[in-house]
């Protein structure tokens, strides 16, 4: 079996063009190399100009021809079901940002790591918060760009229980290559109750919770190095210098202005880092939720 | 001097030479210069009528800020400039020097007329707030935005050509005046008229574009 | 000196003095300033390519820093394709040799051919500048895409400042071909007379004339985005980042047949020289190379299979890029044909030349992999690409370049380089260059994506080949040029005609005259390629 | 520069000179083409799709005016008139292709 229902039209398509193509690159450079001997200077001293050959100029146009509209034909073949979805498909939000994926079920629940029952459908729209990205499952053949402000889609029936690479596949900056994850397929049984059952976190801090969910810790440490962004590791009451309108400033790191930076970090950017990098999660996340991170980043001394 | 004696000295000279004045190698410089100034404003072109598709009621109200009799105008303006460089061009081939460069003259001042034109029309949407990134603009819906952004990125591209075209036969008349252009070798005032076209006939898509969505 | 004495009066005596050479108006030297310059180009980027394998030699971190690593890319990126590539052939054999095949004495606009290496100059002034200030050079990919390219803090608006204005510099040489093979051919010499590498520049020409204002205003948009913090492509605003990719494949395919096209030409030179015979279909690969050109500009769409394109157009995409295959395909039946009945004088440059083919067939061929929609869903964006380009514009065109350096050396300096040192160069190259090169299409079809600064466990191994294919491609390379610059030195003088070649560059004396004719050029009778010596079919 | 006398005779005869009054009637014929599509344009204003058409239609229509009289397309070899045309049509195909990619989305 098959991991997905795309790897059979997909493989095919491949191994005919690379046959083909194999007899191609063989054939010609086998007889080139003969010619290379059996015409060289020692061996044929004059050599004969031949300007042309109508008959053979077809037929190695014809016969190329014919066989690219082969290759185009699987090519299409291949391709059409990857973008007609089964109307019973179930539906899953595959976000992407700067530098996580996480997926939401029909019923809210938010993983980082996909899990899917096996044999059935299974549509995920693609969000992103901030630039391209690109959702590749290299078991699965398939591959679709996640475009900020668009609303592209992929779907596919996983086919084989385990468990798969999900990888980022479109540059989208520093941590390009870490953007992974995985896919878990699953008996459909066994997806149920583990669609039911909640993450532990109940001795997470809920502040600690949000930003694993909103991918603080691919740009922020909690250990003092230095990532995309600063490190959290005794920020709140840090003194800092910030950029505000091109203009330096001397700012304590208190609470407003924590929750200024998570809302809209384009404001004052910390000296030495970018801006226009970390997304404005006041857009994401309501101040209630800020809070309780802020709460969670009073800890990190 | 010894230098110019090597190359003169040359006993051998090859008929087709690209150190020899060609006009009609000059014209088809040209003429390809052009055409890549229309790819130019083609890349544009295919961004305004990819956005207008997507946003068709957005382009439409937003194209009613714009004044059409200025733009009617400017149309009017820019074409009568046409006429006067392509009479330039003949009063030289028959040989009236004067009247030639009276005539490329009133095309510099038709520019100049075009500019001043766009100048207020700018300045009526400055002062409205529409231009990108000011506070009106930013209040706007999507579609808007992107019309005054494509607005102003489209005719300020082609404002520059004009100035460019404007430069161009200022040029043109210096040199007619020096005699360097003159009855028989008139490629270069042909080259600045060709240009100066080029910028009218862009002239001529853009204003039913923007002015005359209805 | 022991050196042999050169003729009197070649193009490098007449005149002397460093600013004899930067305000030339002679189109052997602005074609020799060109190869200086791409040449260097090449280092610095193979220097970075270098480094690159070097970092994937094992999954983690070895020797640089995420950033940096996609700095280098990028960097490797920029300058291959803008400086080295685009520029290689055209400009520096294009400029040296082709009004000496036209039996003519200069392009037809010296002026701004001088102006256009200076276009190319200053863009690589802004190209490096980006190393010195702020945060550094762009770390977007050679693509730009936006709107990451926007976002990012590195200095994107001087990298794309820089593309713009060596696209400058591309058109104007274009521009200047065009003109020079419509107005000054030899009398007597029709199109249809003309050498191959002619009709390909005239092919290749046309594509950097119309191809490349498209990227130059798309660059702008992407310059305006950041100056102003608000863009035509910025989703915010309503703006369509997959438009972007639209406008740059616009340009970006087609030039890719700017670095292909004149690498065949080159090819069409080399091949019946040696040969010693007539080209095998003269018009079936001057009009295939128009065809190349024309349909070129159809396929753009077949890099963004997977970028939320609609369906149709991808299927549409795909069968136009097939049809790009089929006159290719006809261009390398016909070189082989050619090789038929010859009498082969098995030199440096054909073993290039062949190399050439081999390689082009490998990257030709994997590129019909990634026109066939369903197979490209999946090795989009994966070393299978990364491997495909490669082979077609290094195994292609690269070697095509080294392949033409060899075969005009002679008629450029006078000179003759080492033939056994040229051999074994060649040998370990081409060994070198499979050996890096091959790994990757493996890699990309178990799923590896590029850009990766790091990657999983189980690409290891095909990792580490391609990376010690990297080091014999290096020594390979160091030992090409150091030969090539021993014989600029103190090889032995070449005659005016070492090949025993008909086109007309081969009828002047090596190095040739200022003026490159000292006497009218002869044209052979019945096409450029009538070698008078072998035996004629008679057909008619 | 110096070589000013070498321009051919012949290059000179092919030149075509346009008479005033043919200018005159080109400019004309434009100043009326531009009439009409403003007045289409602000009175059929329920015509909505049509009027883009046939906005872009008469533009076009100004612009080979343009091309053949005043910039002498007419009077030139016919290469011109075949690499303008080559031109354009590459520019409607590229225009085409990005379209039909939004209308089939
Ligand atoms: C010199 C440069 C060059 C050349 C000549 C080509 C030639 C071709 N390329 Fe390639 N291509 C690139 C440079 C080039 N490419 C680059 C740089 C990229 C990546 C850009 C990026 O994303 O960074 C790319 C990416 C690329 C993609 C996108 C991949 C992806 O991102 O998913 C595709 C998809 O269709 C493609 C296809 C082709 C095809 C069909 C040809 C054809 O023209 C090939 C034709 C040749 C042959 C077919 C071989 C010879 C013929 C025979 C041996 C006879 C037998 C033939 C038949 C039976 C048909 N190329
Ligand atoms: C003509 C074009 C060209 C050429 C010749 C090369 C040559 C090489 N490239 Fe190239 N490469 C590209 C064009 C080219 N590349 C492009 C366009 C990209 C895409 C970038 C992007 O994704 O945006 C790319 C991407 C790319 C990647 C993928 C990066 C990624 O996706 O993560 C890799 C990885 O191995 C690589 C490696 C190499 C190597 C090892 C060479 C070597 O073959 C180089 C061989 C040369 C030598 C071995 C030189 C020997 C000389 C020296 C050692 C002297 C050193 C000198 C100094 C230090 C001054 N290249
Ligand atoms: C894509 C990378 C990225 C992500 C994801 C990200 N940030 Fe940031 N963050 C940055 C960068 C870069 C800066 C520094 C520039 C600035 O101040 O805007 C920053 C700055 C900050 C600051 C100000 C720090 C200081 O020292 O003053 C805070 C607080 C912050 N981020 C909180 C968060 C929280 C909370 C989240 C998740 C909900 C988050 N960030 C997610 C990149 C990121
Ligand atoms: Cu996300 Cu790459
Ligand atoms: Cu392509």
């Amino acid at each position: 079996m098959n991991a997905s229902n795309f790897v059979e039209g997909v493989d095919f398509t491949l191994y005919l063009i690379l046959g083909i193509s194999i007899f191609f690159l063989v054939g010609i450079t086998v007889v080139m190399v003969y010619f290379l001997f059996r015409y060289r200077k020692k061996k044929n001293p004059v050599a004969t100009n031949i300007s042309h050959n109508n008959t053979l100029e077809v037929v190695w146009t014809v016969i190329p021809t014919i066989l690219v509209l082969i290759m185009f034909w699987y090519g299409w073949t291949g391709y059409t079901p990857m973008r007609n979805v089964p109307d019973d498909a179930m539906e899953i939000n595959a976000t992407g940002q700067m530098w996580k994926w996480s997926f939401e079920y029909p019923d809210g629940k938010i993983t980082d790591s996909l899990v899917v029952p096996v044999n059935k459908p299974v549509k995920l729209n693609l969000f992103s918060k901030d630039v391209l990205h690109s959702l590749y499952i290299p078991a699965f053949r398939i591959k679709e760009d996640v475009v900020p402000g668009g609303d592209n889609w992929m779907w596919f029936t996983a086919q084989k229980e385990g468990t798969f690479d999900i990888l980022c596949a479109e540059y989208c900056g520093q941590l390009h290559s870490y953007m992974l994850t995985t896919i878990t397929v699953m008996e459909e049984g066994e997806y149920n109750t583990w669609l039911k059952s909640k993450p532990d976190t109940s001795n997470e801090h809920p502040g600690l919770t949000l930003m694993k969910q909103n991918a603080c810790f691919s740009c922020h440490t909690r250990d003092g190095t230095r990532l995309v962004g600063p490190s959290f590791k005794g920020l709140f009451g840090r003194q800092e210098t910030v950029i505000v309108n091109g203009e330096e400033k001397n700012i304590t790191a208190d609470r407003d202005y924590i929750m200024e930076s998570i809302k809209n970090p384009n404001a004052s950017v910390v000296k030495s880092y970018q801006s226009g990098l970390m997304i404005q999660y006041g857009n994401v996340l309501n101040d209630e939720q800020i809070n309780s991170i802020i709460d969670y980043l009073e800890t990190i001394k | 001097m010894t230098k110019t004696d090597l190359t003169m000295n040359h006993a051998f000279v090859l008929p087709n030479s690209g150190h020899k004045f060609d006009a009609k190698a000059s014209k088809m410089g040209m003429w390809l210069f052009l055409y890549t100034e229309l790819l130019l404003f083609g890349g544009l072109f295919i961004v305004y009528m990819a956005y207008r598709y997507l946003n068709q009621n957005a382009f439409l109200l937003a194209s009613f800020e714009l004044n059409v009799w200025m733009g009617t105008i400017n149309t009017i303006v820019l074409l009568t400039s046409s006429l006067t460089i392509a009479m330039s061009i003949t009063a030289l081939q028959k040989g009236d020097t004067r009247l030639s460069i009276i005539l490329a003259f009133s095309t510099i001042l038709a520019a100049l007329v075009f500019l001043v034109i766009k100048y207020f029309e700018w300045g009526a949407k400055f002062e409205h707030g529409l231009f990108p990134g000011m506070d009106h603009y930013n209040s706007l819906p999507y579609g808007e935005r992107l019309y005054f952004y494509l607005y102003f990125f489209m005719t300020g591209l082609h404002a520059l050509h004009v100035i460019v075209g404007g430069i161009f036969i200022g040029v043109v008349i210096r040199l007619i005046r020096k005699g360097r252009i003159n009855k028989n070798r008139i490629s270069l005032l042909e080259n600045s008229g060709l240009y100066w076209h080029l910028v009218d006939v862009i002239w001529i898509y853009l204003f039913p574009l923007f002015y005359l969505i209805h | 000196m022991t050196v042999a004495a050169l003729p009197q009066t070649n193009f490098f005596q007449i005149k002397k003095g460093i600013f004899s050479w930067l305000f030339t108006l002679d189109h052997k030297r602005i074609g020799l300033m060109y190869l200086y310059s791409v040449g260097l180009f090449f280092l610095v980027a193979a220097g970075l390519g270098v480094a690159m394998r070097l970092e994937l030699l094992n999954p983690g971190r070895d020797i640089m820093s995420p950033q940096t690593y996609n700095q280098v890319f990028t960097l490797h990126g920029v300058i291959m394709i803008f400086l080295f590539i685009i520029p290689s052939i055209p400009a520096v054999f294009g400029n040296f040799f082709l009004p000496l095949m036209l039996g003519t004495d200069d392009v037809a606009f010296p002026k701004i051919n001088l102006l256009s290496y200076w276009l190319y100059v200053l863009g690589a002034l802004f190209a490096l500048s980006t190393l010195m200030y702020g945060s550094g050079p762009a770390d977007t990919g050679w693509t730009f895409y936006a709107p990451y390219s926007v976002k990012t803090g590195t200095n994107v608006t001087m990298a794309v400042l820089a593309a713009f204005i060596l696209g400058f510099s591309s058109i104007l040489t274009g521009l200047n071909f065009i003109v020079t093979i419509h107005r000054l051919r030899t009398p007597g010499m029709g199109f249809n007379q003309m050498p191959l590498f002619a009709w390909s520049l005239y092919a290749t020409s046309w594509i950097q004339l119309l191809a490349t204002p498209v990227i130059g205003i798309t660059l702008l948009m992407i310059v305006a985005e950041r100056v102003f913090g608000i863009g035509l492509f910025d989703p915010a605003i309503g703006g369509d980042p997959i438009l972007y990719q639209h406008l740059f494949w616009i340009y970006s395919h087609p030039a890719v047949y700017i670095m292909a096209l004149p690498a065949m030409g080159i090819v069409s030179e080399i091949i019946p020289t040696f040969a010693q015979r007539t080209i095998f279909g003269y018009k079936a690969i001057a009009y295939s190379s128009m065809a190349i050109a024309f349909v070129g500009y159809f396929v753009w769409g077949h890099h963004m299979f997977t970028s939320g394109m609609s369906g149709p157009a991808a299927i549409i995409f795909s069968i136009l890029t097939f049809f790009v295959a089929i006159p290719t395909a006809i261009k390398v039946f016909n070189w082989v044909a050619t090789l038929y009945k010859g009498s082969i004088n098995i030199q440096v440059p054909l073993l290039f030349a062949l190399a050439f083919i081999f390689n082009f067939m490998i990257g030709g061929l994997t590129g019909l992999v990634l026109g066939a929609v369903a197979a490209d869903i999946h090795v989009h964006d994966t070393y299978f690409v990364v491997g495909h380009f490669h082979y077609v514009m290094f195994g292609g065109a690269g070697f095509a370049f080294f392949g033409a350096l060899h075969y005009w050396f002679p008629k450029i300096w006078g000179r003759m380089y080492n033939m056994r040192m040229a051999n074994i160069a060649f040998t370990i190259l081409f060994i070198g260059f499979n050996m890096l090169y091959f790994p990757m299409l493996i890699l990309g079809l178990e799923g590896m994506p590029r850009r990766y600064y790091d990657y999983l466990p189980e690409f290891h191994t095909l990792n580490v080949v391609s990376t010690v294919g990297s080091w014999v491609l290096a020594t390979g390379l160091l030992l090409m040029i150091g030969n090539l610059i021993a014989g600029y030195l103190k090889g032995k003088a070449a005659s005016a005609n070492p090949w025993n070649g008909i086109t007309l560059e081969w009828q002047t004396s090596s190095p040739p005259p200022l003026h490159n004719f000292d006497k009218m050029p002869e044209l052979t009778k019945g096409g450029p390629y009538n070698f008078p010596n072998a035996k004629s079919t008679h057909k008619k | 520069m110096k070589n000013k006398e070498n321009i051919t005779s012949e290059n000179h005869e092919q030149e075509h000179v346009s008479s005033y009054s043919e200018l005159f009637g080109t400019w004309a014929a434009l100043i009326i083409l531009t009439g009409m599509t403003v007045f289409i344009s602000i009175s059929g204003a329920n015509l909505r799709t049509l009027t883009i058409a046939t906005a872009l239609l008469i533009a076009s229509v100004k612009a080979l005016v343009v091309g053949f009289y005043f910039m002498h397309l007419k009077f030139e070899t016919r290469l011109y008139r075949i690499m303008i045309i080559i031109v354009m049509a590459l520019f409607t195909f590229f225009l085409i292709m990005v379209i039909l990619d939004y209308l089939t989305r």
